[in-house]
């Protein structure tokens, strides 16, 4: 036949928990017990209360730039959640700190990061998650990578990489996704498509209909999630996480969410956003609608919320105790992670006199304060 | 665009002046284009396209997708394509996925073409180190790229220079690098002329004339060296030099002066293995060897990476760094 | 509605003209002349004409690295005929020169690239071509920008681009399909799918069914075509750069077609590929049914054919002998072009000594046989 | 795999050697893997990895999708998990497109995790010019590498050098750039140990003594410099160090026998500008300075794009310039 179909592809999107607080108890089944869900609304709490503390801490001069993870605290939740603490892997970029928490992330260690100190990053033993990532778009190619170690080595563990939808523009996504899906490693791509990179909205980052058919690409199983609907996210990461840990191979998920912040606190929004947008969003966020939704089935309380609260600003204000009382690094630190064992010599001097020039760091040259005679 | 108050009453900062040239130069030039990433209405991270975007239209200055080798291959194929480009690299740190772009196809499509094609853009970056950024948003790249044939050079530190320098840069009919100091953003206000101007491309500028040591810098750091000659407690004579062009090299100007003093310090924020300290010293020493008193002196980054923010200082070569080795020079 | 579908897509296959030398006259309406036809035929026999000599000329030394076109003659000649010479503007890489001859660029060119010599990538004027393009997937992101700036300047022109499959996996073929869209300009994105990038087949270069539903990505306009059908890839292509030329954005065009040669002649296929695949595609050779199609046609005849490849024989001759008359270019190439205008002082000075270092190289050091006193 | 007749009889190319380093290193740990564009059934476009896939299977050798970021950054996750990959990229100009893995990512991740996370992995990448390839294939861009902090870069010369060092790179909990002089691939044969050995990274050879002239190289230049000694009329004494790790820097045994001869000329073929020549001319005058009795020299590529193979013999530093530049050196 001269012209055929060669090729057929849709694009599903799935929502549990719609905005007024209604589940669909079908698609809810086995997903989130009560116990559960109260659970991770008291964690995106917490979370939510921390973000307003670094705003805080930053515009005060004791923190550098921070990037709020406000709005999204649903797409963390319910992904990370769907991972396994202690076996699978997640590698995360920056907007999903309560997934880092849930895998045994000190908080504090977030705060440190942002407040300019490596040891932020320095992941305590069995806590499985690379540090924040900031440059955009690179770290799905090292969770493929991981993944296909753990698939290498017939361990049933699952890397799960997060990232923004600006990223999908970066070569390094193309390539992570591809090499994802010919290797069929066991990684799932979580895109939290919160429209904004920075002041670039979805629509001029790219010209598709979805982030989600971006997969299609890579014959990659693919769907769109209400992001703010922590049922749904968790549903569809469950099930990806569960086909990759199975040998399924990787998928690919867009969690349609909201930066309802500014992009860090080195940005105002204002500039290019609409006010009205921000609104519109803000009646979708998913601290709300989950709270609504635990009011509905009796779960929750006027008084367990203001319980909540004050727990989320005494959580939070020993995390900041912590983080701000830990000792400047030693000068030190400079240098000795550069390479394991021994330093190379030039690095041991360096160290050693805080200079770059050897002159006047060698025994034969200390002191020499007129000019010599030439050897 | 006119110039606020501000600006008439107390000067430009380096942001302004960066504006008045783009701006000049896209009103004297429907060629020029500017794109990268949150260049339009948000004016840029660091707000150096600020206003530009309103007064020439969303296809002049161009929000740009999240990805730096296109950006650098989309500019490299409009300038091919007759137009000027003027990309926007946010951060130097992420000039890394452009590097292929830049040093494989900028810098070689008029060699390899035999100048049947070219490539005239200038390609914008903030670069170094000391306002407290996040990661990768503090390094100085610039001896990989002068170490590429084909590619030109720049780094002012003062906004006189950074207005003349970029309108140069934007004339060039080959591939610039005009790195832009973030430190001196708005460190400090300057007046300089409302109309246009040009600083020639490979021109080192002597700050401050002196007869027992040659000082060479360029960025921020000529701002630690001048901190440094206020503290310098001895009655020594420094010539001061703002290297102003990475490459090429103004090698009259370094070397006139080593011949004159005999002891040079070099100081940049690059690590110091292969940065261009390394490149100048061996100049200097080729050329002046007969006249040299002493080793040529280099005061840089460490060999490590550059640290967090909190450390960030420490990494940095600061005025107490540089007056040892201006003391230890003028000893020797 | 909790599950919903957001997006479908599909792709479609074109043939026009089938391996038997049959054609779907409905679907060949205002295609292609007869006239036409026959000449490229003719064209597409130089070509091949040109792989032969090329071949031996690297065998005996006269040439360095060659990669034969072999086998895709029909994709380079439909779509390079499709656009329009001295208005459109080719960006390939370097299995379609007969593209580039169709838009007048000189024979020897080619040679004089492969024969290690700059001039065959110094585009005479009004020849509107990119040089051959040796980096792999790296130059749709030009072909974006140039089209880019046809669209700013307004000018009825379009960006036709050429690359392999395994050019599709670099992070650049990514972000060239991602500007494009999002930019709408003029762009037409052709894939050769050789089946093979070097040892590597298509099937371990991506996981997905098509390369054509890797434009689904980018919402761009994508379709599947017979690459070895004269027909079908001028169609496409046609429709393509005409959707292009009238504001309607850039396309994908995937040919599928089969690299009949070696990877280039540093390279042996034998050691990766089976002889029976080769031989499967070799019945489906593009000249070959184009002749057969001439033939059912009566456009054709013996003698036709064979004084066409004496033809071409001759032409070819003189094209290597053209390539190989020119001199060796002068050293003083090596610097002349790195910058417009006067040289640098120290590349004056490293042109002028073929030096590099500039002991010895200045008057005052010029001569000094003894070591002098300090000054 | 066990030796061949011809390698039994003649000895190793440094093809050969690299090879059977890997072999061995794979035979010795199962968590080292290869992986590449046409590393697999192919052997590498060199045959470096000839047999490799056959002996190990396809999931150790694999043949990866056309993308060298791809490559470099699956490489580090691979890393990062506890393997040991040895990636290949095929020629180093393709190293561009994994410049910003390699350098912001590979270099960066034990420092920026202060410890906590590590990339044990080995980059080879086939160097330098000389074999008539097309463009791209013929760069020398190491001095770029080595102006990263948190990167060994290491470019043997000769079979035996080859296999012990790529052997101790392998081995090494930090990345490694492995460079291979394309143009000694298959030059000559060497006898080496069949068992393995390591060779230290950061050691240099002195490939033959001197008393007059210290001459520095590495990677192919070493036999350009070889050719000039026999080539060079005078009764000169030369010292040709063979730097072997580009970094870190042998520096001591560099400045030992600078200080013994006063005279030093450094070869190699990427361009002077910011070449590792730079770096080594600068520590030499800097901790040998009261020892020079003339300037250092460097013989290298042209401050210009490496030239298709037609001029690439007028580019590459050669023995006729080299020798006239030991012969200036000792007149000096
Ligand atoms: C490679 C790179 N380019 C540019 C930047 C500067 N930058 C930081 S965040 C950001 C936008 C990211 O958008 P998205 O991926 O959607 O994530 P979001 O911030 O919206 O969560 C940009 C451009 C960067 N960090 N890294
Ligand atoms: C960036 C880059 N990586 C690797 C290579 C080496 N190389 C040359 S051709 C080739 C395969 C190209 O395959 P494809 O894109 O399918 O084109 P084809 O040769 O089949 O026409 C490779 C890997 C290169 N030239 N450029
Ligand atoms: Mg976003
Ligand atoms: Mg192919």
């Amino acid at each position: 036949m001269p012209i055929k179909t060669v090729y057929n592809a849709q694009i599903e999107h799935l929502q549990i928990l719609d905005e007024t607080g209604k589940l669909d108890d079908k698609l809810a089944k086995d997903t989130l017990t009560d116990e559960q869900v109260s659970y991770l609304y008291e964690q995106m709490t917490v979370c939510r209360q921390l973000d307003e503390v670094a705003f805080r801490l930053q515009r005060s001069g004791r923190m550098g730039t921070y990037p709020q993870n406000k709005g999204q605290e649903a797409a963390a939740a319910g992904s990370g959640f769907a991972a396994k603490k202690g076996v699978d892997f997640l590698v995360p970029c920056y907007r999903e700190n309560l997934a880092l928490f849930l895998h045994g992330l000190p908080m504090h260690y977030v705060l440190l990061h942002w407040m300019g100190d490596e040891r932020g990053n320095q992941i305590p033993e069995g806590v499985n998650i690379t540090p924040i990532s900031i440059p955009i778009g690179t770290q799905m190619l090292h969770a493929t990578g991981i993944a296909w170690a753990f698939k290498l080595r017939k361990e049933p563990r699952v890397a799960v990489t997060y990232f923004g939808d600006g990223a999908t523009s970066e070569g390094d996504f193309h390539e992570a996704m591809n090499f994802a899906s010919v290797l069929q490693v066991p990684c799932v791509f979580f895109c939290q498509n919160n429209h904004w990179a920075i002041s670039v909205p979805r629509e001029i980052q790219m010209n598709s209909e979805t982030v989600a058919q971006k997969a299609i690409a890579y014959g990659m199983p693919t769907i769109q999630v209400d992001g703010n609907d922590l049922f749904a996210v968790y549903k569809a990461s469950r099930d990806a996480i569960e086909r990759a840990r199975s040998g399924g191979g990787p998928s690919f998920i867009e969690a349609v969410t909201y930066r309802l912040g500014d992009h860090t606190t080195a940005d105002d929004a204002r500039r290019y956003r609409d006010q009205k947008e921000v609104e519109m969003w803000a009646a979708r966020d998913p601290l709300v609608r989950l709270r609504k939704y635990l009011e509905k089935k009796d779960l929750w309380s006027e008084d367990r919320q203001k319980r909540l609260e004050e727990r989320a600003k005494a959580i939070v204000q020993e995390v900041v105790k912590t983080a701000e009382g830990i000792e400047k690094p030693a000068t030190d630190d400079i240098f000795d992670y550069t390479f394991a064992g021994e330093l190379p010599a030039e690095l041991q001097r360096q160290k050693a006199t805080m200079r770059t020039s050897s002159l006047g760091q060698r025994p034969e040259q200390v002191g020499l304060h007129a000019v010599p005679e030439r050897a | 665009m006119p110039r606020s108050e501000m600006m008439i009453e107390k000067g430009l900062t380096l942001v302004d002046a960066i504006n008045e040239a783009l701006y000049q130069e896209m009103e004297r030039d429907d060629r020029v284009v500017i794109l990268g990433e949150d260049v339009g209405l948000n004016g840029g991270v660091f707000r150096v396209t600020d206003g530009l975007q309103k007064r020439f239209g969303p296809d002049r200055v161009v929000d740009t997708p999240l990805a730096e080798s296109g950006i650098m291959g989309t500019a490299i194929g409009l300038a091919m394509a007759g137009m000027r480009p003027v990309p926007e690299i946010q951060f130097e740190g992420f000039l890394g996925p452009a590097f292929d772009q830049l040093v494989n196809h900028a810098a070689r499509y008029r060699t390899r073409s035999r100048g049947a094609i070219t490539v005239p853009m200038t390609v914008r970056v903030p670069v170094g180190g000391g306002i407290h950024a996040p990661e990768l948003h503090s390094d100085s790249p610039e001896a990989i790229y002068a170490h590429q044939p084909g590619l030109k050079v720049v780094m002012p530190s003062t906004p006189y220079d950074a207005k003349g320098l970029l309108t140069s840069a934007i004339r060039d009919p080959d591939p610039v690098i005009f790195f832009e100091p973030k430190r001196v953003y708005r460190s400090f206000r300057e007046h300089i002329p409302e109309e246009e101007y040009t600083i020639p491309i490979g021109q080192a500028k002597v700050v401050s004339e002196g007869s027992d040591i040659t000082m060479i810098s360029w960025g921020a750091t000529v701002f630690q060296c001048l901190e440094a000659l206020d503290q310098l407690p001895e009655d020594v004579s420094v010539e001061l030099i703002d290297l102003r062009t990475i490459d090429p090299i103004d090698e009259d100007a370094i070397c006139q002066s080593a011949e004159k003093t005999g002891r040079v310090v070099i100081v940049h924020e690059a690590p110091k293995t292969c940065g261009l300290g390394a490149e100048l010293a061996t100049i200097i020493q080729e050329r002046c060897f007969l006249h040299l008193e002493a080793p040529v002196q280099r005061v840089c980054g460490f060999d490590t990476v550059m640290p967090y923010y909190k450390l960030e200082l420490e990494y940095l070569p600061d005025a107490a760094r540089i007056v040892e080795a201006l003391q230890q020079v003028a000893a020797y």
